[in-house]
């Protein structure tokens, strides 16, 4: 990874905290309907893939959807106005968190169905392949996923016809309350690509250069014509699986020894002074601008007028 | 099946309606050990609704059975089991996950009996729930029963009350039958009477929840307690409506609702799910054909939009009948 | 979409059902080089039921994507298709099949441009069979467009004759929804006259099959042709029927429809499916609600019974209406 | 296998190619109504695998299923009644052959979904684990059906409950017309085991002895409460995919080299007799008792009544 990219995936990942932290207050507040995800602690993962895509290549995302979204590129007002239910919103208030979407991004959208991204992330790659493109599609989803049913036939898919796709299994130790080594009797869920003839790939998704260079590989592989990849981050959701999660399956020393040990901020700060890259200072700076533009982004968002009523069917259906 | 209709017995307790369905839970597991609870999030932490709260505890991990994320494998592996001896009730998480089951649902658990020329019981109950309100958006806040009602061999039961819902669950998990049991997420946190120990709701049967002559609003679920609701406001008006919680949509209480259609000659059939297909077209086509010279009025329909769900609250509440849509339709109606 | 409705235009040739079809693909193919077929068995066997015979040696097998047995990973890949600039046309070999896939018709495809705020459209069709009549019992027989239609966000489509299917499903190509196709096992192997080249029929307009004054029959699909045949037989007993052919049921010709019963002032509404929660209640109940002062007889429905479909001959045809149960159905409602 | 039993799996391999030969014969004739699947060149895989099995044990087949039904002990008599649409059929002359079931010996049915008997299954062995019998249930399914979402949830979801499950993929190298170099990517299908933890192992489908200790040993390892375990049998199926399959993407050469290279019943008579299990005459006369078999079945099944009317709610709902 070069010296400006570690700069850029270091404000991603504080973009994406900063929305995460905001995001939980204003839920806190009541200003935030719904449900909503935290992709705090995974941060590496979204930002180390997304460095290596472009606008018009494709991603998939998940209900825990924010940090890719913010990877890909997204305009943080807009997508607070999308959960503050602004017609300024993405979705113009009808979707909600888990249903943002960027097309002018090439982001299909954040999926409420666990799993229901795979196979439409494959589609993408189908258009690629079919149009003769050399764009490529990653769908993200979590270790949960990874037993769905679309899990099992998309990769099989993508690997019969070598579509350009990646897949990165986001392993955040948990699918709700269920932990992986229940949900498993693999350790290593990145075994499972051999059964579609694919690479597969476990990688450190604390590590955002880790993530960059395998994603860098599977993505130039796709790209190139080569096929498909599953990659398997490790993980770990800072917060509960949603805001207000009781966290009744985990003990206080797990949230909290895990939560120190694993988090990717603290991680690259690290390396990005230690290897001289950016001083702690500069990263500071970072930090407040980014603080700034999230105040700014509320404040746009904020100020947006309340979502416009259905219409129909034009709302529903399109050219009609 | 014995099923005995106890409307207000003498032991009753103010309990939410997740408690009540816990309840018939807890009671049926410990009164026979072949049923068993199969879904996600319900060991420790209890259920997405908290329904399964206190199970993991009472019946350990073999009986309170937390899966994987395999909607089609958990379903069918219910098909199974219960075809082989157990009683397996899932708890599907939202209906809107439906879709990933569908298969083992209607293909398998629906037909089996029958395609095996009565060789076979599927005595399975689907626990689910669907329904807006809670800014879930459209995949997680669908009513779905009208793909269930459609399907000959399931049982499809929606009830509206703590009460039913105890005494609805229970007669669910003792038919030997697939019953889809749609609960409604905004209904969990409502309280109600609830009869302790054994209590039966016998599966179709309707409940007049109100008694009046001027319409009947034929519903259920979740706008049993709007047209509850409405029909207060109706009446200080001098309208006075019936309203009639269908409670079992399979089998349907046919003669319930004619009843009270022939009593009151207007009729509103009330549900949140889409207009479009929904089961109240089943119902209004019913009463039409079946008591066309008892109406005064042609048999009104209100329901959902024909829109997926909204998220933010505005627009979520102006797609599904709210109190003064129905408290409008029905004056309309008397006019 | 500009569509032309041409009736009966100079150019017409006798074809095939499923060789109607064939031709709208391979005509929008070479229009459009986004549109691909999707599918099992499409390949070199030319589809279940021949419809995409002769397509791959014309378009290859990129265009013409023969798939393992994933009819989630397939359907869902043309979502994303869809989403992405291609215009997938899936083939899925049985409706029944449609258990597997609902998620990803229902939940991406029906809901992703309403989900996103309009930033997507989602232009597919998802081809289909469904219906009895063939002794492939209760997996392989079903009709399903109940479901569909009471899904937000998708077209149903239900034509009944080769000039139909054609001009429908270029329609139905042409269009930037998702689009639920359902063609009839037993209709494949009948001819009428099919427009060459270009033939468009608009989504959303039923045809008139026949012009009757004592009643009128809506229907779909085969049960179009048992319409028309039990109407010469009244025709005998000078009973005029007139035959109404839904052909879109998603969005509902209410026009035509209304108009026939506001003419003949009876209606039966005819289908295959289980007529519990079958489309035939949304039709008849929209009747009673819209035409209830028109209507000199209740609105009649005639539909399958409440069970799966059975293996043997006769006991298939002994559960969903045949020519004779529509013309005695018929005497009773003009009696 | 021990010498009887080397008989015994004889003469049911013997069976169901009768049964095959005859229904041919019937369905030519008009006779039997729908569509049959044969298993003409499959039967080592059921007989292999239901030699190990009591009749309590269970076992879910698939639309080409009249081989396992067969070898699970079905009554031919009764089969031949449901394809003929005789009440006196399996299912009463509601099912036909992709629904024949034998709940008294364990068959849960045919299954006109591919991929939909694996679940239940998986369901059947739940029950035995959950009553803490001995009882171990068994999958069959085609090589078409493992690329389906619930082969992928169901194994998983054995694996880790550590059921008596134990999972028979039939490779015959085709679902429908699609070949299996072009439905996978990798040539063993036994390799996606690893996925989910378990043994998986790849087994010559034409030969008894192979099936058979194989399906011991895995059925041993499930009865003893060891977990679940793949297998995939090489195979091939001599007829079309369905009676009357054009078999237009077969070439004549192929259809009749596997035919000949690939006969369970031509292996099996040959070590028979070369071992000195059995002579020659021995086998013939048992093809006669077989032939005299189906020759009484059919007249019985032909002699049956027709199915009786469908009497609702009673045929759809149990107990009402
Ligand atoms: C099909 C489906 N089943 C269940 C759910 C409920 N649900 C939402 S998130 C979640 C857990 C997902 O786990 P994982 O895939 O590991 O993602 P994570 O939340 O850990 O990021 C579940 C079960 C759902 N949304 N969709
Ligand atoms: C879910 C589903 N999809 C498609 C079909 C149509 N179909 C019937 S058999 C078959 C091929 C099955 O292949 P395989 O699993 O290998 O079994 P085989 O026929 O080779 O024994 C297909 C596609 C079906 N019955 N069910
Ligand atoms: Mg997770
Ligand atoms: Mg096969």
């Amino acid at each position: 990874m070069d010296r400006k990219t570690a700069r850029d995936v270091y404000r991603v990942m504080r973009r994406i905290r900063g929305f995460e932290e905001r995001s939980a207050t204003l839920f806190g507040e009541n200003k935030i309907w719904g449900t909503i995800h935290s992709y705090a602690g995974e941060e590496a993962i979204a930002a180390g893939v997304c460095a290596n895509l472009r606008d018009d290549d494709w991603i998939t995302s998940t209900h825990r959807g924010h940090g890719h979204c913010i990877a890909k590129g997204a305009d943080l007002g807009k997508m607070f106005a999308e959960l503050l239910g602004r017609e300024t919103g993405y979705c113009r208030g009808r979707g909600g968190s888990m249903h943002i979407a960027d097309t002018s991004k090439g982001n299909l959208g954040a999926n409420g169905i666990v799993g229901g991204g795979i196979p439409i992330a494959t589609g993408a790659a189908l258009t690629a392949k079919q149009l003769g493109t050399d764009q490529v599609a990653v769908s993200f989803f979590g270790d949960g996923a990874a037993n769905q049913g679309t899990f099992h036939e998309s990769l099989n898919l993508a690997a019969i016809w070598k579509l350009p796709a990646v897949y990165v299994c986001e392993n955040n130790q948990y699918a709700e309350s269920l932990p992986v080594k229940r949900a498993f009797a693999v350790d290593d869920i990145a075994v499972r690509a051999a059964g579609y003839g694919m690479p597969g790939l476990r990688i450190d998704g604390r590590d955002v250069r880790a993530v960059y260079d395998a994603a860098r590989e599977a993505i130039a592989r796709a790209r190139a014509g080569n096929g498909p990849t599953l990659l398997v981050a490790d993980s770990y959701r800072h917060e509960g699986h949603y805001y207000g999660d009781p966290r009744k399956y985990q003990s206080k020393d797990e949230i909290e020894g895990w939560r120190k040990r694993f988090d990717p901020l603290t991680d690259a700060r690290a390396w990005i002074v230690d290897e001289g890259i950016a001083s702690a200072a500069d990263l500071d700076a970072i930090d407040r601008e980014v603080a700034e533009e999230i105040d700014r982004a509320v404040a746009w968002a904020d100020a947006g007028p309340l979502a416009s009523p259905i219409a129909l069917p034009g709302d529903v259906y399109a050219g009609d | 099946m014995q099923a005995t209709e106890a409307r207000a017995p003498a032991a009753a307790r103010e309990m939410f309606y997740s408690e009540a369905l816990g309840d018939a839970l807890r009671l049926e597991m410990a009164r026979d050990e072949r049923v068993i609870v199969i879904g996600e999030d319900i060991a420790e932490h209890g259920g997405a609704f908290q329904v399964t709260a206190g199970l993991l505890e009472r019946f350990g991990p073999t009986r309170i059975r937390q899966t994987p994320i395999s909607e089609i494998g958990i379903v069918g592996a219910a098909v199974g089991a219960a075809l082989t001896g157990l009683r397996p009730v899932v708890e599907l998480m939202y209906v809107d996950f439906a879709g990933l089951a569908m298969d083992q649902i209607v293909n398998q658990a629906a037909q089996n009996r029958f395609m095996f020329g009565g060789q076979a019981r599927v005595p399975m109950v689907l626990r689910t729930q669907g329904g807006s309100g809670r800014g879930n958006a459209a995949q997680h806040s669908k009513s779905l029963e009208a793909w269930f009602a459609h399907v000959a061999g399931l049982k499809v039961v929606m009830p509206s009350t703590p009460g039913d819902a105890k005494g609805l669950l229970t007669a669910a998990i003792r038919d030997d039958n697939p019953v889809i049991f749609l609960e409604h997420k905004l209904l969990y946190r409502t309280k109600g009477p609830v009869p302790e120990g054994e209590h039966l709701v016998p599966l179709g049967k309707a409940d007049v929840k109100r008694a009046g002559r001027d319409l009947v609003i034929v519903t259920w679920s979740r706008e049993v307690l709007f047209a509850l609701e409405a029909a207060e406001r109706l009446a200080r008006d001098e309208i006075e409506a019936e309203v009639v919680d269908a409670r079992t949509l399979v089998p349907l209480d046919k003669e319930t609702i004619l009843a009270s259609v022939r009593k009151t000659h207007r009729v509103l059939v009330l549900h949140e799910a889409v207009k479009r297909g929904g089961y109240g077209a089943e119902i209004a086509a019913m009463i039409a054909e079946e008591a066309f010279d008892d109406l005064d009025a042609p048999p009104r329909r209100l329901a959902g939009l024909e829109t997926p769900i909204p998220y933010a609250q505005h627009l979520e509440r102006s797609v599904v009948p709210q109190v003064d849509d129905i408290v409008r339709a029905a004056k309309e109606l008397v006019a």
